[in-house]
């Protein structure tokens, strides 16, 4: 395929123009030294009818939610999603859009991450969010990085928070110079004014309701940041993280709207008090008024940012990921407060019931008997939760996500409201069969 | 004729859209949701929320208005012409739109078995040793979800390359017309940033980088051609300055669609690239995002790559690799911008080897024949070189003449219909305007851009208030932006 | 508030868009094919095309732009308000169109063998099911691709039956007030049109009809509610008259978003019934086009529905019957617009018999509501009557007051935000406004709608040069119709 | 679903505006006797999710040219449709438009379609295009109206029509008051002043590349007019319509990027002489001028269509297949004439290779050997056809279109530019397999 219109009157034609005789000139700046001397070893390129064909048969290699039934999360769902969400945020108008820099270019997108971040501030109950971030992990990390711009202190990390997020945590904080404590469930922690930074996650990891209210309470009486791991779509049934005390809070925003995607593009939520909109990492999004005083939406506060601090600002993020706050935005408004709330109350229901059957199969219990759990719970296998899954496959079930807990025999299982009872109780024959 | 410049007008008296709330109706509602067909079940008590969120309640043909509207009153790549300098924002294949689209790449789950996921994991594969090749490197990481956080991986490669030597290094050099993520970078890498000026020509002044290479270097990041549109020309001296005390050289991939199939960074000397797929590869910038930063690296280097890599197995099938002891770990909550890097791999596909050369050459034809066209009403700012890709030039006479300023040419530049050029970047030149046109564009787009330009520059001294007033075609005239971060309001 | 009445402005100064023709140059080229992997053959030169066809030579980013643009020059549903009288232009559910292209339906050759298309016929099988029930037909041909098609389809099954028993008829009565489609059918069906007046109600005069009905007459056809949106109590004195002499009754289907659920045309008398999924059943207009008109019948004429219909065999399988000996034939080279059916059983399924009779309950609601806040300036042109799902008022005293045509008053309602309604039909009204607000739009939308209207009754007094010199809003100003029809110029 | 935005309240206070105590007052004007005594016996509505399952099940249920490799013609064809035709046609401004009665906000399509008919101008060598029609066969249908319009005449068709299409004039020819009489393939038509219309298709319904013009020639001595049903995409290769000497020409426009989509939405092209044009069918759309003399499109010729001429009209077509005509505008933009010669060229290779390939398989030989062909053909086997397309399906092919000729042992074999040459030879050794 060809995107380039030049024909070649218009190159002869512009060479002319630009004082050039050749298509070589333009480079000859590059010292010879340096210059490439093969043809990159690339195949050559193909028209768009082989391009789809490439494509699709690599689509159809993988066997995806599509074709399996899925009862995997671990921070990524299979959530339904509406068609209104991509008819709109596909509208090309918004997709082929760079950030938003001349605003009166661009009301479209900025009024629509002011909707944003006024959902995700009503969702949290916490005062300011920002246009987002990267990905729910990357969202922690930041989260970290702006109480430590407060107080460059210790990072301690609760047990009940994704190992992927404790990972990154890890990378990043050998740059910051952090090393995350993890601290045992139901551990009681000695927090000094040296901590800048108390993170759980609720629910879970394993999908359990485990309080986080305590945790953040000391947090605050030794003057740290605490900070939530939230499950946005939880927000109808479940406390919001003001309630239970965050500080900051954090979340995967994958569910809202946007395609399992094999992990991303994802979105990263980040919302915070006012008193640290100042250390807030990304774009923020803030209105005002034109000339003639009409209403209208711009980038703020943008003093905080890499393009204008450089070497100070607390995060480097240019490029976020707006399109998938577009599609987020679409879908809480789909949804409405009802909808988010019968969204919930339908995800922990079918959860529960997928627990009773799966627990009626011999052999298999839950992870943790007598902990609540929303959406998500953990369950103790006879055999190593992988080839367990592996032999679902079989049944056309995606079964859930490995735990490395009980020696690798827990399986986390996520429940969402697609999941019928139907398919919960073939989950729950296949299961029988499997470790049969 | 040309479309260009002449964007359509639509329908309806000028007014704005009320935010989404404002359609609110208690009791509306878009969504329904299938019978619940199990016990119902609550939450306890202790964990209930008590009020429910106050979220808009709308109908669906509610939604569907209010973002269409949206839509329109946003400028993208489909509508015209966007000349941002360092943006590259180039025409983005629908094609690749419809292929990111397949069910098998759209619904898969980031934590399947790779026995169900072996077509995305061979496309990576196949990605990464085609950009390995572009760039000339050894191996290459997918997982950052853009170029910033590409530059991060790279310094804290850097930062675990110095560890495992056993070496304090505490600075790393940019240039001081360096974008602002290095320097950012730089400091989350742990590093001191420590700026070496350009010399007249624009380019990093290679006596002052001398006295600033010592043994607290830990290395330098450098953009080639760099911001100012220009060839380092003395990348070998630099590169072996760096390297002869120890330090490592990155790349920041930015410009990379100047010199494709031209050139590479690791025959250049650099030990670490960057690449940004949404800009040289024509990934949709999505309004701000998402893009994808995928991070190249030398040999030596690559044990140090996030974890996990794409492997492939004896058998042939491909794996994610976990098991890597000296790897600085996870950049990403899973495999990256997945979506992103399908549709940058199309583009490679699409265009081969020949192809991605042929862009570079045109791409650096646009902007050289778009310089030309201009130069007289704005100079370059470093007349000396020759641009590549793209060019920065100055309204410093302009404003010396007739006071106004770069942004007032910008704004203008709307009412004539088209997207203005990034503006006061970079910081060490003044009244920046750095065009990039990317190879997408056809010669008239161009020469109507360029007359338009130049209008503004003739305007700026007969009727100056067309630019002071500007632009009042659109949606909203100029807006307050002190006034936006003096009285916050940044929710509804 | 409501964003009705409010679309936003774009970007860029007023201007049109050039054609596609104009961006023409040669040997640039959007499209790629693979090589030829097979030896080269050309036509025979007896055969051959001397000079290629002057086709427009652009790049794909100037299709994309051109087209783009021009699709912001248009007015859809999508965004705004669109009270159409007699077009029901409700919300087109993007739901329809997502399942409409799933590959299995829109990748099926329609002669394909039937067992590898036995969900596209049991998807025709349910959906005729569902429109046999709603309409109180017993069976149903999908193959007509729109309304009019429908029309025809019913009366050459009026012309089969009465062939059939050596019957010679040759008029078929239609109100005055009937749509263009109607007579024009009749003509094409080879009967003779014979209008039948409205009473001063606005109804058929059923004693005109009594004198009208003899031997001659093949049938009568009818809109119910009628095309003023007047329900016509009388039908059953209507059908009872037609049948006695030996005719049939015909049900345009126009209307039908009016009664679902509440009445039934088969209840009411009707042997022929067609029905435009593209107005009920919410199946986007296209522009124009496509729609559905599937046609159903009473059991008496089913043998003479077109061929081929789909039919369940013993084993359950279904499959496209073709063997029809009493049928009129084929209307239609395929199986009719299938994509368009996917969409109206997908509108059918999603509603069910509850929500498509809340449906015609709202439309009901909205029309009469609108109707309440306008009459005074915009009289009913027959008060006598309730309005159902559409109303048509007349602007025959603000013309007497104020020399504002209903015309003016339309293009006056583009400049403050809304397209306007259906003008000048149905004939028999002077200065016809006749408005289908149906049930999708919201109160506040209603509300703001009619204080417009009512803007440009007091406008056509104290400034009529508003609605003379309207639209001013629009990328083109009031157009000549008359130099288009005289000037012929139909392509570049 | 629901759709309609009413809440309690609005409902209660919009009753109370139109003087209203009960929505059953709005019905209150139907008779008692023929309100409908029961619940429509349809099942509940159902969510979007259920929506999708419902339909998604459906879909599978078929097997298509998604699955199967695609040698099915005889009127639909599987060409490649490129992304962009319906990344933009697929524009809800467009589609969710109606027909552009008020022209001042309908610039968008009345431009479009008057691209198109350009574009078709330019295709058939004729002089005037309308803006679409239902189909290819109705197309015919129309043309023979407009001829019998003129003169109301005998109306003669070559042998060499599709099948579907004499079927079709057979329908309509019983309300309009003629029998199409077929005319036998090389016979010597004696064609007098009692004929309106000749009608001969090339490519003819086979394949094959028989002459017309002398047909045609004879056609117009007796003052008749000549209506050629022609395939869009061979014009690049093909001699026009108006160079073999056809009056009016009429085209199945499926192949100009729209899908398959079984049968329909499909496009009906008609293309005409400027003397003919008040008798042309459907929608036209005039350039003009506005107020301030720019320049415009409208509907024009207005006063031959049925709104306005009623029973005096030819035809009585209202909504027509304007968004085909749109995707054809933009996929005949995307051809442009060298891609339009190269296709062209592609599919008469590819199909002259698989007819040697094919005519390889023992027993199997042309229908008619040394007649020249397009992109089709038409083969003898030895096997009841429709047999053996059934036995090529566990190949996964779609291997033709099965005549009702040589007693239902012909095959028709359409060959795309998407059909490659390992396709084709795949399809050779299934060929050989089920007839061995
Ligand atoms: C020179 C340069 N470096 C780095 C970046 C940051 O890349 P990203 O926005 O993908 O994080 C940019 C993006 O504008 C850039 O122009
Ligand atoms: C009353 C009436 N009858 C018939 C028709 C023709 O239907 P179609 O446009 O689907 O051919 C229409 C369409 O406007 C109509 O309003």
């Amino acid at each position: 395929m060809k995107f380039a219109p030049h024909t070649e009157d218009d190159v002869r034609e512009m060479l002319a123009g630009a004082g050039l005789s050749s298509i070589d000139d333009l480079f000859a700046q590059i010292p010879a030294e340096v210059r490439l001397d093969h043809r990159l070893d690339i195949a050559d390129g193909v028209s768009e009818m082989e391009l789809a064909a490439d494509l699709r048969a690599l689509a159809r290699a993988n066997r995806s939610a599509e074709d399996l039934t899925c009862f995997a999360g671990g921070g990524a769902y299979d959530h339904y999603v509406p068609s209104i969400v991509w008819a709109l945020a596909g509208r090309s108008e918004f997709y082929t859009s760079y950030t938003p820099y001349q605003p009166e270019l661009s009301q479209g997108v900025l009024q629509v991450l002011f909707e944003y971040q006024s959902m995700i501030c009503e969702l949290t109950g916490l005062e300011v969010s920002n246009a987002s971030l990267y990905d729910g992990a990357t969202a922690l990390v930041e989260a970290v990085n702006m109480a430590r711009a407060r107080r460059a202190g210790r990072v301690v990390v609760s047990a009940g928070v994704d190992e992927r997020y404790v990972e990154a945590l890890r990378t990043y904080g050998r740059g910051s110079g952090y090393e995350p404590e993890v601290l045992p469930i139901d551990a009681r922690p000695d927090l000094g004014d040296d901590v800048a930074a108390v993170v759980a996650q609720f629910p879970d990891r394993t999908g359990a309701l485990r309080p986080v209210a305590d945790l953040f309470a000391a947090a605050a009486a030794a003057g740290a940041r605490s900070i939530e791991v939230f499950d946005p779509l939880s927000l109808g049934v479940l406390a919001p993280p003001a309630e239970l005390g965050a500080d900051i809070a954090v979340a995967e925003g994958q569910c809202l709207g946007n395609h399992l995607n094999y992990g991303g593009p994802y979105l990263g939520v980040l919302a915070a008090r006012m008193e640290d909109v100042r250390r807030m990492p990304g774009r923020i999004v803030g209105e005002t008024l034109d000339v003639e005083g009409r209403v209208g939406y711009v980038l703020t506060l943008q003093a905080r940012e890499q393009h204008i601090r450089r070497e100070k600002a607390n995060s480097n993020i240019c490029t976020n990921q707006t399109l998938m706050a577009i599609a987020a935005t679409i879908y809480l408004g789909w949804l409405g407060p009802r909808g988010l709330e019968e969204l919930g109350r339908q995800c922990s229901a079918r959860a529960a019931y997928a627990a009773d059957r799966l627990c009626a199969v011999g052999g298999v219990e839950l992870l943790h008997p007598g902990v609540p759990f929303f959406k998500e719970f953990a369950l103790r296998l006879p055999r190593p939760s992988a080839d367990v899954v592996d032999d679902l496959l079989a049944h056309d079930l995606l079964g859930g996500v490995p735990l490395p807990d009980a020696d690798g025999r827990a399986l986390l299982v996520a429940v969402t409201e697609k999941r019928s009872r139907e398919e919960i109780d073939h989950f729950a024959r296949a299961l029988a069969e499997v470790l049969a | 004729m040309t479309t260009e410049g002449a964007p359509v007008r639509r329908q309806g008296p000028p007014t704005g859209e009320g935010t989404v709330r404002d359609l609110s109706r208690p009791g509306r509602r878009a969504s329904t949701l299938g019978p619940l067909d199990v016990p119902d079940a609550i939450v306890p008590e202790a964990f209930a929320r008590r009020r429910p969120a106050d979220l808009p309640e709308v109908s669906e043909i509610d939604l569907v208005r209010h973002y269409t509207r949206l839509s329109q009153m946003n400028y993208g790549v489909d509508t015209g012409f966007y000349p941002l300098g360092s943006c590259t924002m180039k025409y983005n294949p629908k094609a690749a739109e419809e292929v990111a689209a397949f069910p098998g790449f759209r619904r898969l789950h980031p934590l399947q078995p790779h026995a169900t996921t072996q077509g995305a994991l061979e496309l990576l594969f196949r990605l990464e040793a085609m950009l390995c090749e572009i760039t000339g490197m050894s191996r290459a990481t997918l997982q950052p979800p853009a170029g910033a956080c590409g530059e991060t991986t790279g310094l804290l490669i850097m930062r675990a390359y110095h560890e495992e030597r056993g070496r304090r290094r505490t600075k790393v050099i940019i240039p001081d017309s360096a974008h602002g993520t290095n320097p950012a970078s730089v400091h989350l890498g742990g590093f001191q940033a420590v700026p070496v000026p350009s010399d007249a020509r624009g380019l990093v002044d290679v006596g002052a980088l001398e006295k600033l290479a010592n043994e607290d270097v830990a290395g330098l990041m450098l953009t080639n051609p760099n911001t100012l549109g220009l060839f380092e020309e003395e990348i070998d001296d630099i590169a072996r300055i760096v390297h002869d005390v120890g330090g490592l050289v990155y790349y920041d991939g930015a410009n990379l669609n100047a010199i494709l199939g031209r050139c590479r960074p690791g025959d250049m000397g650099f030990d670490i690239v960057h690449i940004n797929t949404h800009k040289t590869f024509a990934t949709p910038h999505g309004g701000g995002g998402p893009g994808a930063g995928p991070v190249g690296v030398v040999e030596e280097l690559a044990p140090y790559l996030p974890s996990p890599t794409v492997e492939r197995a004896d058998d042939g099938s491909f794996f994610l690799d976990r098991d890597r002891p000296r790897s600085i770990g996870r950049l990403h909550g899973f495999n990256g911008n997945f979506g992103v890097l399908v549709r940058a791999y199309a583009y490679l596909v699409a265009h081969g080897a020949d192809g991605l050369k042929e862009n570079s050459e045109l791409a650096a034809l646009n902007a050289n024949y778009l310089a030309a066209l201009v130069t007289d009403d704005f100079p370059l700012a470093f007349p000396s070189g020759r641009p590549m890709h793209e060019f920065v030039a100055t309204a410093r006479d302009l404003k010396e003449r007739t006071g106004m300023r770069a942004m007032d040419v910008a704004k203008r530049m709307i009412d004539l219909g088209f997207h203005p050029p990034t503006v006061y970047f970079p910081l060490v030149v003044p009244e920046a305007l750095m065009v990039e046109p990317t190879e997408t564009e056809t010669k008239e787009t161009l020469e109507a851009f360029a007359s338009a330009l130049r209008r503004t520059a003739e305007e700026a001294g007969a009727q100056p208030d067309l630019l002071r007033s500007a632009p009042t075609t659109t949606p909203v005239g100029r807006l307050d932006e002190a006034r936006a971060a003096r009285h916050l309001k940044l929710r509804w």
